[in-house]
């Protein structure tokens, strides 16, 4: 039996004094296209954040791919991981933030190669030619020489898309990819992600896009205030969801 | 200058009473600001020591029988250095007081006096009353600063006249320069100067001398307690004296009025003892 | 139950602290070079406080008008119009690229140069003002007009270091709304840029302090003079410079928290925070 | 055909600027003061040269070394880790608080209060080294050894300022792709931060070309030193400070050259280049 | 008879060496909302930018409301506008941008109240009245005093519609308002630019939300490359395109 490759369970978050997680229980199955819905500052960036540990849970554990998360157990005892070892971990989790951070000093294609050649140290030669064709797949081919700042935001983002997919990770986070690009290219990025769903790669997908996750998801959840108020696949949850709450935020936005 | 130090003859007596580290070393080191004419300052080349004082040196070293090395270092650097150790004195006109004598050791070997020097026509004479009232200039650092506090304002309220105006600056030049562009009416430096600073000066300069200023002694400053090198070098001091080479430096120098005939260790001390 | 990453390497690293720390304060207090007793003995002698108070004086009065002086050029500088940002350029070249010593003794010596200075209308008009350049020169205006020249000319910089960290977007979004260039560089992008500026002018005015001291050239008494002056009768320079730098710190300290609170005021504001 | 706003304050603009700048140049060549056949003749005297040479040689020196420590200096001053943070402060602090005179004096001096050295095992082990402090510290170790570490504390802050600037963002980006804190200090924020860090370190290194003269106290001849022991000679002062004016203006203009190449070497890259 | 809001002929922009717009031509009416749609590149967000000079144009001439933007004409001579009589123009267009643009150093409030009491000069109280409820209408009520950081991206838009309402424009452009809303709150956000535009406000919106553009515009303009290929009513530019190209893009979106 293999691990489920996320599985949260009862994680808390606070800032401060906001709790903006409020005990999230989710399991994301090998390869299964995972989509977190919700409305606006329900915590879904949070949440992601957590799975690769770039915000500490405060309460509860997140395991991805059976590893506990920023954590090693013993017995009873959570030892905190040293970083380097955190570092690993994120290094098999890829992450699409919905603001891009594309490393401003580099070209699109140093963007792609940096992270590949200075963490997993693989030969630049090789890293280069799978970047170039990773741009070429995401429309990018005639600009792998421009500086983010020479983009629009819908070829920066697709250049962030291509830098995460650099790494080969056994896992991807997506937070709202699509939100900066043209409907266009939307298709393009959609595919993408679909081909990668059908190679068996897992995703958490935090989307507005509703279409996409009916139609690719295997399980969709919907989030607010900091809870997971429906789970279920995108079948049931957009047709029949079970939750006045549910219902609510669907009938807005369908 | 290689002239007068040909003449002087090494007395080996005298070599042995220096510590055995110098004289096995064969040098002493000596700290000085050579930005100070005519005791110390450099010659064309900017390597070159000269001044009276570096003459003193040469010859007392010939006396000695070791090299006296200066080396040029600022004025905030030469206590300091002494007391490290990282030089083994230390000479450039400076004058003794019983407050230095506890932190270091003076070898008293000359005298100084102040002079106060002033554009011509200015209408200040030896009269000192005829300095009340107006602005002063002296370089800090010095006694000659006390000079004008302690004995000339003083002595303008004594009279029933207004104190004099002090001011100082942080070099000799910039205190010349002050009196040139009639910043100050006058200024209070060593008398022994005179000669620099009337050859250097573009206008015309008088030196007067008031009888109230006081007479000075200044010396060599050694590491307190080093009383071996201190004996050695009085010893020395007390040789070149005898055999005419003082005299003949300070001749050279046009200083011969503060040549001090009795050299000694301390001598602020003892004369308050 | 949780146990924090690297509590090893934390326990040691505060034991090596301590260990280290108290070892210096234990030599400090041990050694006799130091002479505490001498150093004591002069710490508020009258002359010591003075200077104290002229150095203080003059770093703010300096530090405040370079501010504005940096905060014009730094503009100038980046303007697009030539005869703007070519004077800006040649103020910077000039002020930064000849020691402070010099433009003191220039300012404070001016007279020496141009003896009378005459105030009039162009073109052979009616004369306003005549006099010595002396009397209008005094060692504080000097000290004064030297200092806070050469400060402006290192501020602008700093200013424009941090007008360059402000987000463009910034600018366009305040254009967008109506706002002038001035008003938008005014309530924009300085404010934002103030988080950026603070640290080196921390580090200015932190220098300042101790730059100030190069007054004694044109007869004014800072605290290092004060000192000096002390130490060059004494000859006690070591314990008399501790005097000095005992009182620098103090001051260094008062403008470190100072610097922080601002710091912290700005950054519970900006995004900048984390 | 297209007009552009403000011809005509450009052209009053220009043409003041260059009826000034003209004004300015005839009175330098004009006023005997400036005493121009000195200036020449002092110009290139090899003392001044070699005063040059020890000038440059220790502004780049401790300027490098300097940058390094700062490096070091804002990253600890910004960790989490209290053992970390408080000795950088606590560096900061000090090299900041005290005048670079006294660190100069202390370090050349060093054997005024810790005549021998002896470095052994602990706790009574064998020893390695014993000598005179004296003989270790050469006049240029100290100056470096000051001069970098006082450098060192301005710079941290300097570095801290850049880095600051620098969008949270790309650090969560460089730590999701598995880079480490170091990694991600290194390869993403300090690149970007030094667009920042730039300018005042500008201003730094201009300084620094001034600031080295204070060697003087522990027996190096830079620049000014040289300068003045002439002008103690000849009384020339003014035209003797023009020449050490005149060299630091070529010192500054080449460094502001090189500066303003790296600064737009960023630019083309930066996002902040409008 | 009324001059049209916005009339643009042959309008051209080059950055560098890149033709970005190649000489756009486009008629606003008054009241009318007009919707600019096309692929990531294609020049809108720059022309939106030269509606109030922004960006400076390279040629043609782009009036709002009968003036001249930027220039003043005296014959056949352009005289470039003085800043502050620009700045004057500008004030009573209103911009959102893609990214925000917040001030970070204010808070909400403080950003919308900043330009109408700075640069119209208005009483502070009043201002600041108005400001609160325009923020409530948004849905941001409860967080007049957080700073930007502080919010979501959803927030944030939502302020910078309101600080851009708030100067009472006489012409609206928005660069695609809604593209980090979440769609929850998009609807509410087309709602308020719904009144916006019944109470008589001019629109121009570039925007990926085709539902609105159909519903809501009275034109919809198709750019690509630089240049309007197609421009006309939604129900016939959706349903019936001209052009080829329009007719591509919107196969693959719709
Ligand atoms: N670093 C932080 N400090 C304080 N509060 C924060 C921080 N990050 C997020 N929050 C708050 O936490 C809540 C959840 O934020 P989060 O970004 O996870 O929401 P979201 O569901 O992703 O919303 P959106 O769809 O707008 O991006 C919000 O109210 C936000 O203001
Ligand atoms: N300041 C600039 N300098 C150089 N090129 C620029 C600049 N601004 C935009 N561009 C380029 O101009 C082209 C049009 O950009 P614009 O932002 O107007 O497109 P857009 O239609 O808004 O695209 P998107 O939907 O992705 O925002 C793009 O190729 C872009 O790279
Ligand atoms: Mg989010
Ligand atoms: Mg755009």
């Amino acid at each position: 039996m293999t691990a489920p490759m996320v599985s949260a369970r009862q994680v808390g978050k606070t800032f401060g004094t906001l709790e903006v997680l409020k005990g999230i229980d989710l399991t994301v199955e090998q390869g299964e296209v995972f989509c977190l819905i919700g409305p606006s500052g329900s915590g879904k960036s949070t949440f992601l954040r957590c799975i690769n540990h770039l915000e500490k849970v405060d309460s509860g554990t997140l395991r991805v791919d059976g590893d506990l998360i920023g954590y090693r157990q013993e017995g009873h005892k959570l030892y905190e991981l040293h970083e380097r070892d955190i570092a690993v971990q994120r290094a098999q989790i890829g992450m699409v933030f919905q603001r891009f951070n594309l490393f401003s000093h580099m070209t699109a294609l140093q963007n792609v190669c940096e992270a590949p050649v200075s963490v997993q140290r693989r030969p630049a030669a090789e890293v280069r030619e799978e970047a170039v064709s990773l741009l070429q797949r995401v429309g990018l081919g005639n600009r792998i020489n421009a500086y983010p700042h020479q983009l629009s935001g819908g070829q920066q983002q697709r250049v962030a898309i291509a830098r995460a997919l650099a790494m080969k990770p056994k896992l991807m986070l997506f937070d709202e990819p699509t939100s900066a690009l043209d409907p266009e290219l939307v298709g393009e990025v959609l595919d993408v992600m679909r081909q990668l769903a059908q190679a068996g790669m897992t995703m958490v997908v935090v989307t507005h896009e509703m279409r996409f996750a009916e139609e690719v998801a295997d399980k969709v959840a919907f989030m607010d205030g900091g809870r997971v108020v429906e789970c279920s696949a995108p079948s049931v949850l957009f047709r029949d969801p079970r939750q006045e709450r549910t219902r609510e935020f669907l009938a807005r936005i369908l | 200058d290689e002239a007068i130090t040909a003449k002087v003859t090494t007395d080996p007596a005298l070599t042995a009473l220096l510590p055995a580290k110098i004289r096995d070393a064969g040098v002493i080191k000596a700290a000085t600001d050579a930005q100070h004419a005519p005791c110390d300052f450099l010659e064309e080349d900017n390597k070159t020591f000269t001044g009276w004082e570096e003459d003193y040196r040469q010859a007392l070293g010939k006396k000695l029988g070791v090299k006296i090395e200066p080396v040029s270092i600022a004025f905030d650097g030469l206590i300091p250095g002494v007391q490290s150790g990282r030089y083994d004195m230390a000479m450039q006109c400076i004058s003794d007081s019983v407050e230095r004598e506890k932190i270091v050791d003076f070898v008293d070997v000359s005298l100084s006096t102040n002079g106060i020097y002033l554009l011509a026509g200015s209408g200040v004479t030896a009269d000192p009353k005829t300095l009340c009232g107006k602005k002063s200039g002296n370089q800090s650092g010095t006694t000659y600063g006390q000079t004008i506090s302690n004995i000339l304002s003083p002595y303008c309220v004594e009279q029933g006249l207004k104190p004099i105006e002090k001011m100082e600056f942080n070099s000799q030049d910039a205190t010349i320069l002050a009196l040139l562009s009639g910043r100050v009416d006058f200024l209070v430096n060593d008398a022994s100067s005179a000669k620099y600073i009337r050859e250097a000066s573009k206008k015309p300069l008088e030196i007067v001398i008031p009888d109230i200023l006081p007479r000075w002694i200044n010396g060599i400053v050694v590491q307190k307690g080093n009383d071996e090198l201190a004996n050695a070098l009085l010893a020395g001091a007390k040789a070149i004296l005898a055999d005419g080479t003082y005299d003949e430096i300070m001749k050279k120098w046009d200083l011969q009025p503060i040549i001090l005939r009795e050299p000694g260790i301390n001598l602020k001390t003892k004369a308050a003892e | 139950m949780v146990i924090p990453a690297q509590r090893m390497t934390d326990r040691i690293g505060m034991a090596l602290m301590c260990i280290v720390g108290l070892g210096i304060v234990a030599e400090l207090i041990r050694n006799p070079n130091f002479e505490w007793g001498v150093v004591f003995s002069y710490l508020f002698e009258p002359a010591v406080l003075w200077g104290m108070g002229l150095t203080l004086w003059l770093t703010i009065a300096s530090m405040a008008i370079g501010l504005v002086l940096g905060v014009i050029f730094a503009v100038m500088r980046m303007s697009a119009r030539t005869w703007l940002r070519v004077p800006a350029l040649l103020y910077l070249w000039l002020f930064r690229g000849t020691p402070l010593l010099v433009q003191l003794i220039f300012w404070y010596n001016l007279a020496f140069l141009y003896p009378d200075l005459r105030i009039g209308l162009p073109f052979g008009g009616a004369t306003l003002y005549e006099g010595s350049v002396n009397d209008l020169i005094t060692p504080y205006s000097a000290a004064l007009l030297g200092l806070a020249l050469n400060e402006g000319a290192y501020m602008a910089e700093i200013v424009r270091s941090g007008i360059m960290s402000v987000d463009h977007g910034q600018q366009d979004a305040g254009r967008a709304l109506g706002m002038t260039r001035r008003k938008v560089l005014l309530r924009v992008v300085l404010p934002q840029a103030l988080r950026i500026i603070i640290p080196p002018t921390g580090n200015q005015t932190i220098g300042m302090l101790k730059t100030t001291s190069l007054v004694s050239v044109i007869a004014l008494y800072d605290l290092l003079y004060a000192v000096q002056t002390i130490a060059s009768r004494t000859f006690q320079t070591i314990p008399m410079l501790i005097v000095a730098s005992l009182w620098y710190l103090v001051l260094t300290s008062i403008l470190s928290v100072i610097q922080s609170r601002i710091e912290a005021h700005f950054n519970a504001k900006s995004s900048g925070a984390h």
